[in-house]
């Protein structure tokens, strides 16, 4: 059985991919990701049945599993170079010809036939991974087809590149389905390269001078993640002989392998646009909105942390352990601060998903129980939120034309429904009885034996909360009810919305059974979150919310009155009377402190500081 | 059960305690500046003339957000009563203070929108300290839960003396007491009004202030875990502690937030990183 | 960074007085403030058209009630300069006198004030007792708290007997008991001089070039006041002006701090210099002709221009009040500065609206 | 009785404000008196260690009078006063109220003219 | 901070300054200018008062006897009792009671040429 | 408890708890330092659960003092519009009641009468602080005369 869903998890989107790029009618491409989207999902749900398992597939449609891995491997990094070479880069080029020469030199001369092991592998860990990436990833790419074809509507293209942009869509969820499922690392390493590529067309896509100079800054970055990856498997090997995962994990820390866990690390936090590499993320933004939520929720940085994660017990306890923390920590706290001083919405959700990121590379590197836990947990709910509040930022901006959150104050007059499931979508992400602040929570308990760590999580939480709240309040800035028009959209946009809207209600309030799930059997294991406490919440919470939606509305009903503008009379809305009697305008805006320090500036010493706890992750591995 | 119990009776009793709490704040207050000052139970009246006012509203939406306020401060009093494990009496809380915020964002008013986002600066600036008291508070019981501190033999307060004074820090923004009363005031001879209430009007300002009661009991509660030993050792803390409160608030300007970010940041940051490595080093 | 515009009055609880200021802020920081007065404007300069010159004054005692008493005594010496009049020695003292209290007053109600605008309630709440007792003075001696009435054209309406002038005496001693209590809070509080220090800086030349009057000037080390223009009794009674040197709101308030104890010692001196005699003379004949004249009331330099025709009805009053010169130097002041900072540096020119557009 | 003025014309009388300044002398204010239905008088103060300087400036109702506000920015609000007053234009006013300084449009206009003009629009 | 915290304690601990006004009345300063009141039978009409009241708000009548004064408009100022040849208005030293709607005062008196008749006290709404 | 008990206590709770806000209508400040004076220690009107709310979203007592002019008075019954019921309005001064001495001036357009409907004449000026409080006690017994028969109305 995990056989065949092995099978379809990972191969039918590569072939779902060819669908899209060959079948160039639109219903058809429709029903093949509506189709894909389906069958990814059940096969998803089906595997929580067999987990754990391991599987050794020899063969795929009669081709060697690894000697097609070894071939792709070399051809993916031709590709590199080439995309290298055609952006004169010479960074990328070397980056390409050096792993190309390692990759070389290790398969010649290096691998020896070994003993066999179990190529792919599934526990908890990986198949929560695969349930993130199949259905928040599918809903994201149905929510796309919409979207996609609005988009280059405003684009006003010649020929349609949907095509080329579903397949890679597909594919990604392919490549990410193989990268959490195996236990090879080769075959890890060629699915991390398969997403750095993916990453990089998507970027690309609109191919604009922008999109391309921000594609590129993607490709070199995530390639030196990819050859820190590559030393660190060669090295790795070097030491033990062996590129099993689960071998190499379940032997505990090793001093002689910290150097090259450093280095896979390092490799997780390229992936993951960790401080000081943040700024691909961030260019990444200029590709359409549902790439974006693809990277930042379900795939490519999802990848950096589940690598984290996934070998932290072989660092357990270490000084590079510690080095993880503290650099996760740093990353959220210093993110968070950034998204403070944003009012580009999209920026903030950028800057937010690498603070969230950082919160779990911070539990990772706590690397107890609980905050593995907790990362995974943080993992689930961050991907339902963060694809969420994606998808509706790219509806808003395809309507008001603008991601700017201060043109979206008052956005409940414009859009009622899509403003509510954003709001309601931000209030997930940080207040409880809600699966995001439940998981900080076992983080930051977990967490409290390290003082810098603990500190900063205390800071960064703070300014979360804080940049958070504003964007929902300002939403909800409206003085007049007026004449709200009903929102019309397509089912395939509204759909997917409401469906990440309702399974993070929905798991939230089922937490202590995820927890449990999750967390596995084990003792010492409290989880903080109990029924009983939950239980409370959600009745005396609930209880409330019932009450406060029945005051809103009654209050329907009573006296409307004007803001309060210091008397001054109102003759026009909007307006008060001001100097010479003349109407002015209520401006609106909020503080974005660039009075105090600009992005820019910040963002230089917050890169510096990144750098150096890098370097003191690293330099503690030796 | 018995923590449900404990739950509902503390929910029950808190509003009317913390309004008197209030009432007594104001009495002492007009003595300081040589004044008789209001009736004790003053609040009540308040609260009870605005339930009675008119209903007018400048968004629907305000209405959701007093209430979602009133019923997490509620919940987190409740909580605590139960004694329940402190971060999550503090996230509780946090809702009601961001749905606070948010019905201070729901009127396009310059200064109910002005006086939202210094609730959000005083927001970063206390909740930390919060937090850190707390991580104080695991060092030394090993658990996050309320019920936890009174099984100590020795009040909290002789080993995390400096954490007290961070959480007086916050306690005050919380009880928005001069000098940190930026983001609002109960008379309004502020610069921006009354800033996050401004818009709140009648019904649904008797609510914030009930709120605001169950706000002043929770964070006297945390207070009181500082002597948790013996009841008349919680009783004289928080009565210190509170007398304490009036005292700066009679004695000290209202900041800006430049300033109070600034201040709280680092002062409160390095009181309780001292405490705090002294705590992991012993 | 986003805009945001605030209007700030016609009714704002920490202007009493409807004046409006159209502030636009980013970050919270000033970049604009532009006035819009009128909404205090009655035209009473023009009631000299249906009030004789002598009903005129109970009226220009109107154009502010904290300091209606200057504002007559100004009024009356310019009509008696224009009308050659003799005042008594007597009235020239108690004239004095009651400006004097008057600035006493004045002052412990701005710095009452001003504390409320920097958030310190309770201090607002002790200069305002202090104050009490002047208010008391006033109405036992002229009848009234705050309106008193006592100028009239060649003199004064009311006298004090040595039993009152020895209990004034007495209550003076105990408010600059009360005030010098005051002194280490206002000079030198932490919280305080965070709050002022460096806040609305006016420099002594900017001062100058925009026309700033009083404390605002003195706060920036110009020694210019009107009382050295030795009217009433000011010939005889030593005085030197006030001086801060920063031009910030601190010295402003510094300025009127120490110039309250000043007052009172000027109190002092009229009360033990005070000749006998009569208080007022009786006036014969129309106002013709046009005069200035200036004397310093608490906010600074007053200026009346009158003009009289012969008739008992005056030609023209023209009232320029130390707010309306103040006013330029404040919108200079505005731009870049905290809106928190607002309230503080508006009060520190002690606006009075109702004087400003009369 | 009567001040001791120095006259002034509407082409000089901006050259001579600047002279003031250059003397660094302190504007005081300017006073407006309505003489008869065709005449305002202006008188522009200036104030030297005390020492009072005037100007004179007797001007039709219906001529344009030059600002002096951007050299004395503290003329501004006198200006704007006088023409809410007296209904006199002031070219090249710093801040320019149009006359509604105080004034609304149900109030009388030009209350303090002897005969009210009706308001001149500028050109 | 210090000197405003020793401030504080001593307002604390001294009595109190508030006056509980209206259980508590101060008697009012002998010479306090309150509620204006015109002995109506002393009154000439001569109009000395109404002509000075810089308010305006006194209005005589000689020929119908009368007395009419706007309470509301006027500010107290004395000015008419100085006025008064007769000294038949007085100023008591207490304000005028306030009203829920506007008040006049209406005298009716007797011309001193026929000096018999009782004088009539009407006060309108 | 039952609902009457509650529904006495928030109408007692209506004359325990005035909140006033004050607007300066063109006064000369004679009257609003007095208004101030009556928060001070010596009067302390906080005593009668009087705060100086300066919001009239929050208030149920206006307080004007000064006499309205063409300006102002639009700003005055924006104020009053803006204040929730039950509410009233005191007229402190000449100014306020009548226009006081400046009634007669071109800019002026009267008492507070003129524009919106006052509930309590204060004499005076400037008026003294215990007749404001004299007109504070009186402005609350018709506030109770207007629940009363507003009350008996509704149950006709
Ligand atoms: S804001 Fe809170 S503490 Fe302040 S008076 Fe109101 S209830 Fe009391
Ligand atoms: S600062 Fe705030 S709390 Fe203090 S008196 Fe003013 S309004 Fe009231
Ligand atoms: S400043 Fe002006 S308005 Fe105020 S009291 Fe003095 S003269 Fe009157
Ligand atoms: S003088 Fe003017 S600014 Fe000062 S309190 Fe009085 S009205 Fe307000
Ligand atoms: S009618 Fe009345 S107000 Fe008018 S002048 Fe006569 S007395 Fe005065
Ligand atoms: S007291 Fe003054 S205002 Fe009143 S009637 Fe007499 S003169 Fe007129
Ligand atoms: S001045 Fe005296 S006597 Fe003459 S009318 Fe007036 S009150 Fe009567
Ligand atoms: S009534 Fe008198 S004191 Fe009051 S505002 Fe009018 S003139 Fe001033």
């Amino acid at each position: 059985m995990p056989d065949t869903l092995l099978f379809l998890l990972i191969v039918v989107p590569f072939l779902a991919a060819l669908g899209c790029l060959l079948l160039r009618q639109e219903q058809l491409r429709s029903l093949i990701i509506i189709g894909t989207g389906g069958l990814l999902t059940l096969c998803a749900l089906m595997l929580m049945a067999s987990t754990p398992f391991s599987a050794a597939p020899k063969s795929i449609l009669g081709i060697s599993v690894s000697m097609l891995i070894q071939a792709a491997d070399f051809f993916l990094l031709g590709v590199i170079g080439y995309y290298g070479y055609k952006h004169r880069n010479l960074l990328i080029q070397g980056l390409a010809v050096l792993q190309f020469v390692l990759l070389a030199c290790f398969e010649t001369f290096m691998v020896a036939p070994g003993k066999e092991y179990a190529t792919f592998y599934g526990d908890t860990l990986s198949l929560v991974m695969v349930l993130v990436i199949c259905i928040v990833g599918s809903l994201i790419c149905i929510h796309a087809i919409p979207y996609m074809k609005e988009h280059e509507h405003h684009l006003q293209l010649e020929g349609s590149k949907q095509p080329r942009f579903f397949a890679i869509m597909v594919l990604f969820l392919g490549a990410m389905n193989g990268l959490v499922l195996t236990n090879d690392l080769s075959f890890f390493y060629f699915f991390f390269e398969l997403t750095t590529i993916c990453s990089f067309l998507l970027i690309g896509h609109d191919q604009t001078e922008i999109a391309e100079t921000n594609a590129v800054r993607a490709l070199w970055m995530n390639a030196l993640g990819g050859a820190a990856l590559l030393v660190g498997i060669m090295w790795i090997y070097s030491k033990t002989g062996t590129m099993d995962m689960q071998a190499i994990i379940s032997a505990g820390p090793k001093a002689a392998l910290l150097l090259p866990l450093a280095l896979l690390c390092f490799a997780g936090f390229t992936k993951a646009a960790q401080a000081p590499f943040q700024s691909w993320l961030l260019g990444a933004m200029v590709a359409p909105t549902p790439t974006s939520a693809l990277l930042h929720s379900s795939t490519m940085v999802k990848a950096g942390v589940y690598l984290v994660i996934r070998f932290a017990p072989a660092f357990a306890g270490t000084f590079l352990s510690l080095g993880v923390a503290l650099a996760g920590a740093f990353t959220f706290l210093a993110m968070a601060v950034l998204a403070m001083g944003q009012s580009n919405g999209k920026k903030i959700l950028a800057y937010s998903t690498v603070s969230n990121l950082g919160l779990i590379m911070a539990c990772a590197g706590i690397n107890t129980k609980a905050a593995i836990t907790a990362a995974i947990l943080l993992i689930i709910f961050h991907a339902l939120t963060k694809a969420l509040l994606f998808l509706c930022v790219g509806t808003i901006e395809q309507r008001i034309g603008s991601r700017d959150i201060e043109d979206m104050r008052g956005l409940l007059t414009a859009m009622p429904w899509t403003a509510v499931i954003l709001v309601a979508g931000i209030l997930t992400m940080i207040l409880p009885p809600f699966g995001m602040l439940l998981g900080k929570w076992v983080a930051i308990e977990s967490s409290s034996q390290q003082l810098f760590v603990i500190v900063m999580l205390a800071l960064g939480s703070a300014v979360t909360v804080a940049y958070w709240a504003r964007w929902a309040g300002q939403i909800m800035s409206v003085s007049s009810l007026g004449a709200r028009e009903p929102e019309l959209q397509p089912m395939l946009t509204r759909g997917p919305l409401a469906a990440l809207l309702g399974g993070a209600v929905l798991l939230s309030a089922l937490w202590p059974w995820v927890y449990n799930r999750v967390a596995g059997p084990g003792p010492g294991l409290a989880n903080p979150a109990s029924a009983a406490v939950m239980g409370f919440m959600i009745v005396v919470i609930g209880s409330g919310f019932l009450w406060a939606v029945n005051a809103m509305r009654q209050a329907r009903t009573a006296r409307m009155t004007r803001p309060y503008l210091c008397g001054a009379p109102e003759n026009v809305e909007g307006t008060y009377v001001g100097p010479i009697n003349q109407d002015m305008p209520v401006i609106l805006g909020n503080a974005y402190f660039t009075s105090l320090v600009t992005e820019d500036r910040l963002t230089c010493w917050v890169n510096m500081g990144a750098g150096l706890m890098l370097v003191l992750m690293i330099g503690g591995a030796l | 059960m018995k923590s449900l119990f404990l739950a509902l009776i503390g929910m029950a009793v808190a509003p009317v305690v913390g309004g008197l709490v209030s009432g007594l704040d104001r009495i002492l207050t007009a003595r300081c500046q040589s004044r008789k000052g209001p009736p004790l139970i003053q609040p009540f009246y308040d609260a009870a003339k605005l339930w009675g006012k008119e209903v007018t509203a400048t968004n629907p939406w305000q209405a959701f957000c007093a209430v979602m306020y009133l019923v997490a401060a509620a919940a987190s009093v409740g909580l605590l009563c139960a004694g329940s494990d402190l971060l999550l009496i503090f996230f509780v809380q946090a809702v009601g203070a961001v749905f606070l915020v948010m019905g201070a964002y729901a009127v396009p008013s310059p200064y109910s929108q002005i006086g939202a986002q210094r609730e959000l600066l005083q927001m970063v600036a206390y909740e930390p300290l919060i937090i850190l008291t707390i991580v104080g508070i695991r060092l030394m019981t090993g658990s996050f839960r309320v019920d936890a501190v009174f099984a100590l033999d020795q009040p909290l307060l002789f080993k995390l003396p400096l954490l007290f004074l961070v959480l007086g820090y916050a306690l005050t923004i919380k009880l928005r007491k001069s000098p940190f009363d930026i983001s609002a005031c109960h008379h309004a001879h502020q610069e921006i009004v009354r800033g996050v209430y401004t818009e709140f009007s009648g019904p649904y300002l008797a609510l914030i202030e009930i709120a605001h009661w169950y706000e002043v009991i929770l964070v006297l509660g945390l207070v009181s875990l500082f002597w948790a030993t013996s009841i008349a050792g919680m009783i004289l803390l928080v009565a210190a502690t509170y007398a304490a409160e009036i005292l700066v608030d009679n004695v000290s300007s209202r900041m800006t937030w430049r300033w109070m970010l600034g201040s709280v940041w680092l002062s409160g940051l390095v009181l309780s990183g001292i405490n705090l490595v002294w705590l992991y080093a012993r | 960074m986003a805009k945001m515009t605030l209007p700030f009055g016609p009714q704002h609880p920490v202007l009493p007085e409807p004046i409006h200021l159209s502030l636009t802020v980013e970050d919270e920081i000033v970049t604009q403030a532009i006035p819009a007065l009128g909404y205090v404007h009655r035209g009473l300069e023009k009631l000299v058209d249906i009030r004789d010159f002598n009903q005129m004054v109970q009226i220009v005692e109107r154009v502010c009630g904290i300091c209606s008493k200057i504002h007559a005594m100004c009024y009356v010496q310019g009509l008696e300069e224009l009308m050659k009049v003799d005042v008594p020695p007597r009235a020239k003292y108690l004239r004095v006198m009651w400006s004097e209290l008057h600035r006493i007053h004045s002052h412990l109600l701005w710095l009452g004030l001003f504390a409320d605008a920097f958030g310190m309630e309770s201090l607002f709440m002790q200069c305002w007792r202090i104050r009490e007792k002047i208010m008391d003075i006033n109405e036992a001696t002229t009848g009234a708290r705050v309106i008193v009435s006592v100028n009239v054209v060649g003199g004064l309406r009311c006298d004090v007997d040595d039993t009152q002038t020895r209990w004034i005496l007495s209550e003076l001693d105990e408010v600059e008991r009360e005030v010098r209590r005051l002194e280490s809070t206002f000079v030198n509080d932490y919280t305080i001089k965070k709050r002022t220090c460096g806040i609305g800086v006016l420099s002594a030349e900017k001062a100058l070039e925009l026309g700033a009057a009083g404390p605002t000037l003195r706060g920036s080390g110009v020694a210019q006041d009107m009382r050295q223009l030795k009217y009433a009794a000011f010939d005889s009674i030593d005085f030197e002006p006030v001086t801060a040197l920063d031009g910030d709101s601190y010295s402003r308030m510094k300025v009127r701090y120490y110039e309250t104890l000043q007052s009172i010692d000027l109190v002092r001196q009229a009360i033990a210099k005070m000749p006998d005699g009569d208080i007022a003379v009786k006036v014969k004949g129309r106002p013709e002709g046009e005069i200035l004249s200036r004397v310093e009331q608490p906010r600074g330099e007053l200026f009346y221009y009158i003009k009289g025709n012969g008739t008992k009805y005056l030609d023209r009053v023209r009232i320029r009040t130390p707010t309306f010169a103040n006013i330029p130097p404040l919108a200079a002041m505005l731009p870049g500065i905290e809106l928190a900072d607002v309230p503080i540096v508006v009060l520190s020119i002690d606006p009075c609206i109702s004087c400003t557009e009369r | 009785m009567s001040i001791e003025t120095i006259p002034a014309a509407l082409d000089t009388i901006v050259g001579e404000v600047v002279k003031m300044k250059a003397q660094e002398a302190r504007f005081l204010t300017m006073t407006a008196v309505s003489l008869d239905e065709k005449t305002t008088e202006l008188l522009y103060t200036f104030d030297q260690d005390l020492v009072m300087t005037h100007y004179r400036l007797t001007v039709p109702k219906d001529t344009h009078v030059p600002s002096i506000s951007p050299v004395y920015f503290a003329a501004f609000l006198v200006e704007n006063e006088i023409c809410d007053q007296f209904g006199v234009v002031f070219d090249g006013l710093v801040l320019d109220f149009g006359g509604k300084l105080y004034l609304d449009e149900e109030a009388q206009r030009t209350p303090f003219c002897k005969f009210a003009v009706t308001r001149k629009e500028k050109a | 901070m210090a000197k405003m915290t020793a401030n504080i304690l001593r307002n604390f601990f001294a009595k109190r300054a508030t006056r509980l006004y209206p259980i508590e009345v101060r008697p009012p300063f002998e010479n306090s200018r309150g509620e204006l009141y015109n002995d109506i039978d002393q009154c000439i009409f001569c109009g000395a008062c109404a002509l000075k009241c810089p308010s305006q708000c006194i209005t005589v009548d000689k020929d119908q006897a009368t007395w009419f004064c706007d309470p509301l408009a006027c500010v107290y100022c004395g000015v008419c009792v100085e006025a008064c040849p007769v000294h038949c208005l007085h100023q008591k030293t207490t304000y005028r009671p306030v009203c829920v709607t506007r008040e006049t005062i209406f005298q009716k008196g007797v011309l001193k040429e026929k000096p018999k008749k009782k004088a009539k006290v009407v006060a309108e709404g | 408890m039952p609902v009457s008990v509650i529904k006495d206590f928030i109408e007692k709770s209506r004359l325990k708890s005035p909140w006033l806000v004050h607007f300066d209508c063109g006064s000369c400040n004679g009257c609003d330092i007095e208004v101030l004076a009556c928060l001070t220690p010596l009067y302390d009107v906080e005593r009668f659960g009087i705060l100086n709310i300066g919001n009239p979203k929050h208030a149920d007592m206006l307080l004007v003092t000064g006499t309205v002019n063409h300006r102002n008075k639009k700003v005055l019954k924006n104020l009053y519009d803006q204040m929730p019921h039950p509410k009233v309005v005191l007229a402190l001064g000449a100014c306020g009641t009548s226009g006081g001495v400046f009634r007669e001036a071109y800019n002026v357009v009267g008492g507070v009468d003129k524009v919106i409907p006052v509930d309590v004449y204060v004499p005076g000026c400037a008026v003294k602080p215990e007749a404001i409080i004299d007109g504070v006690v009186t402005a609350l017994g018709r506030l109770a005369e207007k629940r009363a028969e507003a009350s008996a109305s509704a149950k006709e």
